[in-house]
């Protein structure tokens, strides 16, 4: 009864869904961290999946302050642990140590001792225009504006581009990411501190002065880059899909196979030209004649028009922030560079500050056609029609960023008009589709 | 850790957000200001994951108003800052900067030499007594004895950054005194700062903002502070604030807040969904907002606040 | 309750387990499982999807003649005498807008045969009668209301009981840390603990307020004040508060009749007597005379369509003398969509909310499933798989207009009106999303795209609903929270 | 094909529809709001001595109405109340119901911070002396409470003012359903249990 759902709001206080407890949702105790060992960090063994056991779950937490020391003890204990983990320097082994330089001005050959001339076209110091730079002797992407001396380490597998030098250029995000997880030792260039020589100064690039440097360069927001990073903590590769410039006419990725309407969507027309009679202009829909089964009259109802996904129609424009701006690779997914495979999720970057409002049908309509179709597929899709519905055609997720804290919504295009539950198995009449209904029809 | 920085604590505008870059500065606000912002940023020490996050802390506009308003903090144009404070710095500071981080490197090389040794005959102890548990009863075995890992289990990291920032505070001398002579030190490690000043110098004086703009929740922001309230953002909780009593690390948020204007229509499905969504996870769905009064002019400091706490009533 | 409505396909053949009749609890919101009532039939008490009766064909087997003639002569019977087309009754009623059913008939029939309407005084299904003769002990048994309240403040006991024993913890860490400090064994902390926020964070501001209408709101206040002290009593004057407000008031004042519960009325003549259910138990027989308070209320979507969309209702108007035709219906409940309804019938726009919120109700139905009212649960509508004795509802809808079509932004004006209409916030959004995800709902969110004006010709055949619904048309979001931790693998 | 009308005579008023018609004064939206509201607090939620108070609001143009009566066992009480009922051994059902006033609204109606705020204005800040019916210890327990409460409420410590919000679900698959929120002036600490 509609009480079922009344008592789930009662019982509501133990967590419910799995989906709604997410243990980055609320500040966690950096006491935790002390439970960590030494050791254990400077080894490198890292906490790649926060939910497992080292991390205990949240619920320790108190109502509200009361006078008793005790409680002040804790929380002064945790804001040392807080302060503590923050402090925590970013080092670089002697021998480990990932060097990259700050390139202003954007991708550019390296400095030719013999010749200290580079001829102007080659050095790229022009005003960077989209597009594949020459001179470099390798399409180097014309946003990357740091470059790594001497890469190595797992990271340059999904980061970076290797120019023909053998250095390997960086977008800001990634030069970013890499500098504030303590990976890569970024230096200011000589141009830029007045020291002698060309290349990497000694001067190291701090936290700060990255964030200023990198955040606002060629559509790398902070938002974008919270995704961004917050994904690469994860494990997912990150990479920046065609809509990511506002100007840019987005190229869909969406190319496809022409689709012909489906079979449902004939036969649904087929209904409509049949039943579009008078009945409709006063009613009933249904008809007044004699009803031969209760799927008859469902059919004849079907007189509101609804969207149907399968069907192509013209792309249309996208409008930021709703468009897709990363291609997302789950971890398992193997990753080529050079050849990427198609993306697990495709990912858009909205401001909450700056576009306070949900999409409209228009904006969303266009972000969703901008994706391939994805129809519901496998056995347990086909089997169970809830999932497919929550699956939906096409899908796209939202990343709403509110002041730093990310909010990740799925967007499915679910198209309910093609699951004609009547004929699934209600308690009426005689049915198609057999194999749901092992006794048959039950006349 | 409960030291007092510099005031006003310079925070960094860059590219539309507010952010603080200084651990001690962020410290400061929260113990004393109930400022806590966002962490933003890697930690370095478990970059895997996303439930303990680092420097920096982005602030809301309305927290950066709080403390320019309050006289706390002052808002630097951080692009500005670094193009001129680089291009400016002398060759003396730079040189004597370097230095200080070389110095700082060779202090953490040390320490965790140091450590590794520790750890080292740690291990060899716990193998030893490992070897023994084992012999008395091996059926345990398995669940009794830890990973390799989890050893140096009072090595916390907290007596690595006390020992860091002792360093720090200028005596290389006190810590190396205590050094094992076994350890051969080599190479210092290399060390990205978390801000860059110094280098740079901190006259920012011609790098001022104003007071950045804040949208019309801020009454009601600054109204739930000044009662002690800890703010924080909401939307991913499906409100525009959440407001803690206290500190969030000990405490539970009270109310999912939502600022509405004086005259703003109301969906009253607002009130629903707000409501009952508070209720579900045992909080207060809290309206509020400024009073708008015709007569009172609207003089500044003098608004008052109007709140409401929703609860479902349950019949 | 039911088996996980997300796992089910639902077929005929599968028995859901049904869930026990919850409606009895509706006192306290918690569902009371009785000791074992026999357990309805609920597969073939709910057998007919719809109120509309079917007739089948016969089989039509190639090779037996036989049933051809079986076919043959079902036609035939049908020409002879056919068979009934119910029709059942309700009527408008236009100071609350709303359509109710009163016949008893016609109330089980709507309820049982697709799950329309609610009972006004029940959570579903009509039930008030009952629970009243249970109430008043004319039925056997403990009412379930005993039961909930026993069972209730036995879990307010035990939650008291925590809440007392974490205070005590407390009172005695405070004591102890005294004792401490008393002796100088514990240092003090250095940090101070931050104080708990004051309570009442707005009373510095809620001072009486010095607006415009303040002397009279004090008045009134007072008015109130007197009221409520003197409710107390039972015998209290109702007139003299009467007059009171009246005359604060000036302008037209209306009055219900203070019910006590020992039939108190007021010998007022302009209070109205509203009939005592107690004094109606004329004769102790077994089936007392109780007057049944409550009507089975349709919403007006479920309302159009049984009358649009089915034929199996027909609606009087408000002086329940005259049938309302289909498209006035359309019209009337087109101008009752607003809050206060419009009074012109010449003011309607193609997005009144009537039009968009009916085009997704019609929409759902047509495809099999029982749409029912979310506003629980924040939403517009529940989707049920079947109908709600069976299984929760799987999906809650948020209605939102769309205004894709260029006219509606061909103009400033226009511009700023469907900015408005489809304004929502992200906040909003997240927030029935979460209550949604509480009860382990999946949200969507529906799109009607709303049509530019009409052509003259159409226009003209404006009593053509068909022709106007199928101007709109609907798009389903579904929408879940991604959690990038969950979907790593 | 014969049609046949289960009911050939139009059907009978409900309960409700005759509430509202038979008011000395012609219904109005707001009126008949609080009429439905006053009807499901009697019938579905056994409330008693209930009155209907009209109510002025700003910016409009016909009063709204305010409903209190007593509902059959208390329908809040503040935690730190709450604790202490708990200290001198009262329960919920040890306090005789009190009077509590509801806002009846319909969804739909145009509402606001400003309106919300007036309707709380004409609420009365006053303690109610309560009458002791009660004899011997529970009598003197209830004094303590009273007392209590008295100082409460002059330091809102257990809440500020409150009553429910009662809005009817019209529009959009309106169904009638009135769901009911607790309303409160000022920020009070949520119920834990």
């Amino acid at each position: 009864m509609a009480d079922a759902d009344e008592a789930a709001i009662h019982s509501s206080s133990t967590p419910s869904t799995q989906e709604d407890t997410d243990l980055d949702d609320e500040t966690q105790d950096f006491r935790i961290l002390n439970n960590l060992t030494f050791a254990r960090i400077l080894t490198g063994t890292s906490l790649s999946d926060p939910s497992n056991a080292s991390l205990p779950r949240r619920g320790e937490k108190d109502f509200e302050p009361n006078p008793t020391l005790h409680q002040a003890d804790i929380l002064s204990a945790s804001r040392n642990a807080m302060h503590n983990a923050l402090a925590h320097p970013r080092l670089h082994f002697p021998k480990a140590r990932i060097i990259a330089v700050y390139s202003p001005d954007g991708p550019t050959p390296p400095p030719a001792p013999k010749n200290p001339e580079p001829s102007s076209q080659e050095t790229g110091s022009e005003t960077p225009a989209r597009g594949p730079k020459k001179g470099t002797g390798i399409v180097i992407h014309p946003d990357a504006c740091a470059y790594v001396i001497n890469p190595k380490g797992q990271h340059f597998k999904s980061l970076g581009q290797a120019d023909s030098w053998g250095r390997v250029w960086l977008l800001p995000e990634e030069a970013l990411y890499l500098l504030e997880r303590g990976t890569l030792d970024i230096r200011w260039p000589c141009s830029m501190t007045g020291e002698d020589g060309e290349g990497p100064s000694e001067l190291p690039m701090s936290l700060q002065a990255a964030y200023t440097c990198f955040i606002g360069r060629d559509g790398l927001t902070v938002e974008r880059f919270s995704v961004f990073s917050g994904l690469r903590r994860l494990g997912y590769v990150v990479s920046r899909a065609p809509g990511w410039y506002d100007s840019e006419e987005e190229v869909t990725g969406a190319v496809q196979a022409r689709q012909w309407p489906s079979i449902n969507g004939l036969f649904g027309k087929f209904w409509d030209w049949f039943y579009s009679s008078n009945s409709t202009a006063t009613g009933p829909v249904a008809g007044l004649g004699i009803h031969r089964s209760y799927n008859d009259i469902f059919r004849k109802l079907a007189i509101i028009p609804w969207y149907d996904p399968v069907t192509p129609k013209p792309p249309q424009r996208t409008t930021p922030p709703f468009r897709v701006v990363y291609h997302i690779y789950k971890p398992s997914t193997t990753f080529k560079k050079t050849a990427p495979p198609p993306p697990d999720f495709r990912v858009a970057v909205i401001n909450a500050q700056t576009q306070p409002t949900i999409p409209t049908l228009s904006q969303l309509g266009a972000l969703l056609e901008s994706t391939p179709l994805d129809p519901p597929r496998g056995e347990k899709m086909s089997r169970l029609l809830y999932m497919r519905l929550r699956h939906g055609y096409r899908n796209v997720v939202l990343a709403i960023v509110d002041h730093g804290v990310v909010s990740y919504l799925r967007m499915g295009d679910a198209a309910f008009g093609k699951e004609r539950i009547y004929d699934k198995g209600g308690l009426n009449g005689p049915k198609k589709g057999g194999h749901l209904h092992p006794k048959g029809n039950g006349r | 850790m409960n030291t007092t920085p510099t005031l006003p604590i310079p925070i960094s505008y860059i590219s539309g957000n507010y952010y603080i870059f200084s651990v001690d500065a962020a410290t400061y606000l929260r113990r004393e200001h109930h400022i806590c912002g966002v962490l933003i940023g890697t930690l370095p020490l478990i970059p895997q994951q996303n439930v303990f996050l680092g420097m920096p802390l982005e602030l809301m506009p309305e927290e950066a108003r709080l403390l320019v308003e309050k006289g706390v903090a002052c808002i630097v144009d951080e692009k500005k800052a670094h193009n001129d404070g680089i291009k400016s710095l002398l060759e003396e500071d730079r040189k004597r900067y370097i230095q200080d981080l070389e110095s700082q490197g060779l202090h953490a090389r040390r320490l965790q030499l140091q450590r590794q040794e520790q750890s080292r005959e740690e291990a060899l102890r716990k193998k030893e007594e490992k070897k023994a548990a084992k012999m008395k009863k091996s059926a345990e075995k398995q669940q009794q004895s830890p990973a390799a890992g989890d050893v140096a289990e009072e090595n916390s990291i907290v007596d690595f950054f006390a020992h860091n920032q002792q360093k720090e505070q200028g005596s290389g001398s006190g810590s190396s005194s205590s050094r094992p002579s076994s350890i051969m030190v080599d190479e210092p490690y290399g060390i990205t700062p978390t801000t860059s000043y110094p280098p740079l110098s901190e006259a920012f004086s011609d790098k001022l903002l104003p007071a950045p703009d804040v949208r019309s929740s801020y009454p009601l922001f600054a109204h739930l502070h000044s009662k002690g309230y800890f703010m924080s953002p909401g939307l991913r909780f499906g409100c525009q604030y959440m407001a803690y009593p206290g500190d969030p690390l000990r405490f539970h948020s009270h109310f999912l807040v939502s600022s509405v204007e004086w005259d703003e229509e109301i969906d009253l499905m607002d009130i629903v969904a707000g409501g009952r969504l508070g209720t579900g996870v045992k909080k207060g769905f809290l309206l509020g907002g400024a009073e708008r009064k015709a007569e009172v002019s609207e003089a500044e400091g003098n608004e008052s606040i109007r709140m409401f706490s929703i609860e479902w009533a349950g019949m | 309750m039911a088996s996980d409505p997300s796992s089910i396909l639902p077929t005929a053949s599968v028995a859901p387990a049904p869930s026990p009749k919850a409606e009895s609890s509706r006192d306290n919101g918690r569902p009371a499982r009785q000791p074992r009532p026999p357990k309805p039939n609920y597969k073939h008490i709910y057998r007919f999807p719809l109120p509309l009766s079917v007739h089948p064909l016969p089989p039509l087997i190639p090779h037996n003649p036989l049933s051809i003639v079986s076919v043959i002569l079902s036609y035939m019977t049908f020409f002879i005498s056919s068979p009934s087309h119910e029709v059942y009754s309700a009527y408008f009623d236009s100071n609350t807008s709303s359509v109710h059913v009163t016949d008893e008939k016609a109330v089980r029939a709507l309820w049982e045969m697709g799950f329309f309407g609610k009972g006004n005084l029940s959570r579903s299904e009509p039930s008030w009668l009952e629970r009243e003769k249970k109430r008043r002990g004319l039925l056997g048994g403990n009412t379930s209301e005993d039961l909930t309240s026993a069972r209730r403040s036995e879990r307010r006991g035990l939650k008291l009981e925590r809440a007392r024993t974490e205070r005590k913890i407390i009172e005695e860490r405070l004591k102890a840390e005294a004792a401490a400090r008393a002796n100088g064994a514990v240092p003090l902390d250095s940090s101070s603990p931050s104080l708990p926020p004051s309570e009442n964070g707005a009373t510095g501001n809620t001072t009486p307020s010095t607006e415009k209408f303040s002397l009279r709101k004090a008045r009134q206040g007072k008015s109130l004040g007197s009221q409520h002290s003197e409710g107390q009593d039972q015998g209290y004057n109702a007139s003299d508060s009467v007059s009171e407000t009246k005359m604060i008031n000036g302008g037209k004042t209306v009055r219900f009749s203070p019910v006590v519960q020992e039939k108190e009325f007021v010998s007022e003549s302009t209070t109205l007597h509203l009939p005592d259910p107690s004094l109606n138990e004329n004769d102790a027989g077994e089936e007392p005379s109780l007057k049944n308070e409550e009507h089975l209320q349709l919403s007006n979507e479920e309302a159009f369509f049984l009358v649009y969309g089915l034929g199996a209702l027909q609606i009087f108007d408000d002086k329940r003398s005259t049938v309302i035709p289909a498209p006035s219906l359309f019209s009337l409940l087109r101008q009752h969509s607003y809050f206060p309804p419009r009074e012109s019938p010449t003011a309607l726009e193609l997005d009144d909310p009537f039009i968009i919120s009916y085009a997704v109700y019609h929409h759902f139905r047509s495809l099999g499933w029982i749409v029912r009212s979310g506003v629980k649960f924040g939403v517009d509508y529940l989707l049920y798989n079947r109908g709600p004795v069976f299984s929760h509802a799987e999906f809650a809808v948020v209605v939102i207009p769309s205004y894709d079509n260029p006219y509606w932004s061909e103009t400033e004006e226009r511009r700023d009106r469907s900015a408005r209409k489809q304004a929502r916030s992200w906040w909003w959004l997240h927030c029935v999303n979460r209550v949604q995800a509480q009860v382990k709902k999946s949200l969507v969110v529906c799109y009607v795209e709303v049509p530019p004006p009409l052509s003259d010709a159409q226009a003209n055949a404006e009593h053509d609903v068909g022709a106007l619904l199928a101007q709109y048309r609907v798009r389903e979001i579904s929408l879940r929270r991604w959690v990038p931790n969950r979907t790593r693998d | 094909m014969t049609v046949s009308n289960a009911a050939e005579s139009p059907p009978a008023p409900s309960s409700v529809s005759t509430l509202i018609s038979s008011t000395p004064t012609p219904a109005t939206p707001y009126s008949a709001t609080a009429a439905q509201v006053l009807h499901s607090l009697q019938h579905q939620h056994l409330w008693t001595s209930l009155e209907t108070h009209p109510l002025t609001i700003p910016n409009s143009e016909s009063p709204i109405y305010l409903i209190s009566g007593i509902p059959p066992h208390r329908v809040y009480t503040h935690p730190d109340e709450q604790l202490f009922m708990l200290e001198k051994g009262l329960r919920d059902e040890d306090i005789p119901p009190e009077r509590v006033f509801a806002l009846p609204l319909a969804q739909g109606q145009s509402w606001s911070l400003r309106r919300m705020a007036a309707v709380f204005d004409s609420l009365s800040d006053e303690d109610v002396e309560p009458e002791i019916s009660e004899e011997g210890e529970k009598a003197q327990k209830l004094t303590e409470y009273y007392e209590g409460r008295k100082v409460a409420r002059a330091t809102k410590e257990w809440g500020g003012k409150r009553m429910l919000l009662a809005m009817i679900d019209k529009g959009m698959g309106g169904d009638g359903t009135v769901v009911y929120y607790v309303i409160q002036e000022g920020a009070v600490k949520p119920r834990q249990n």
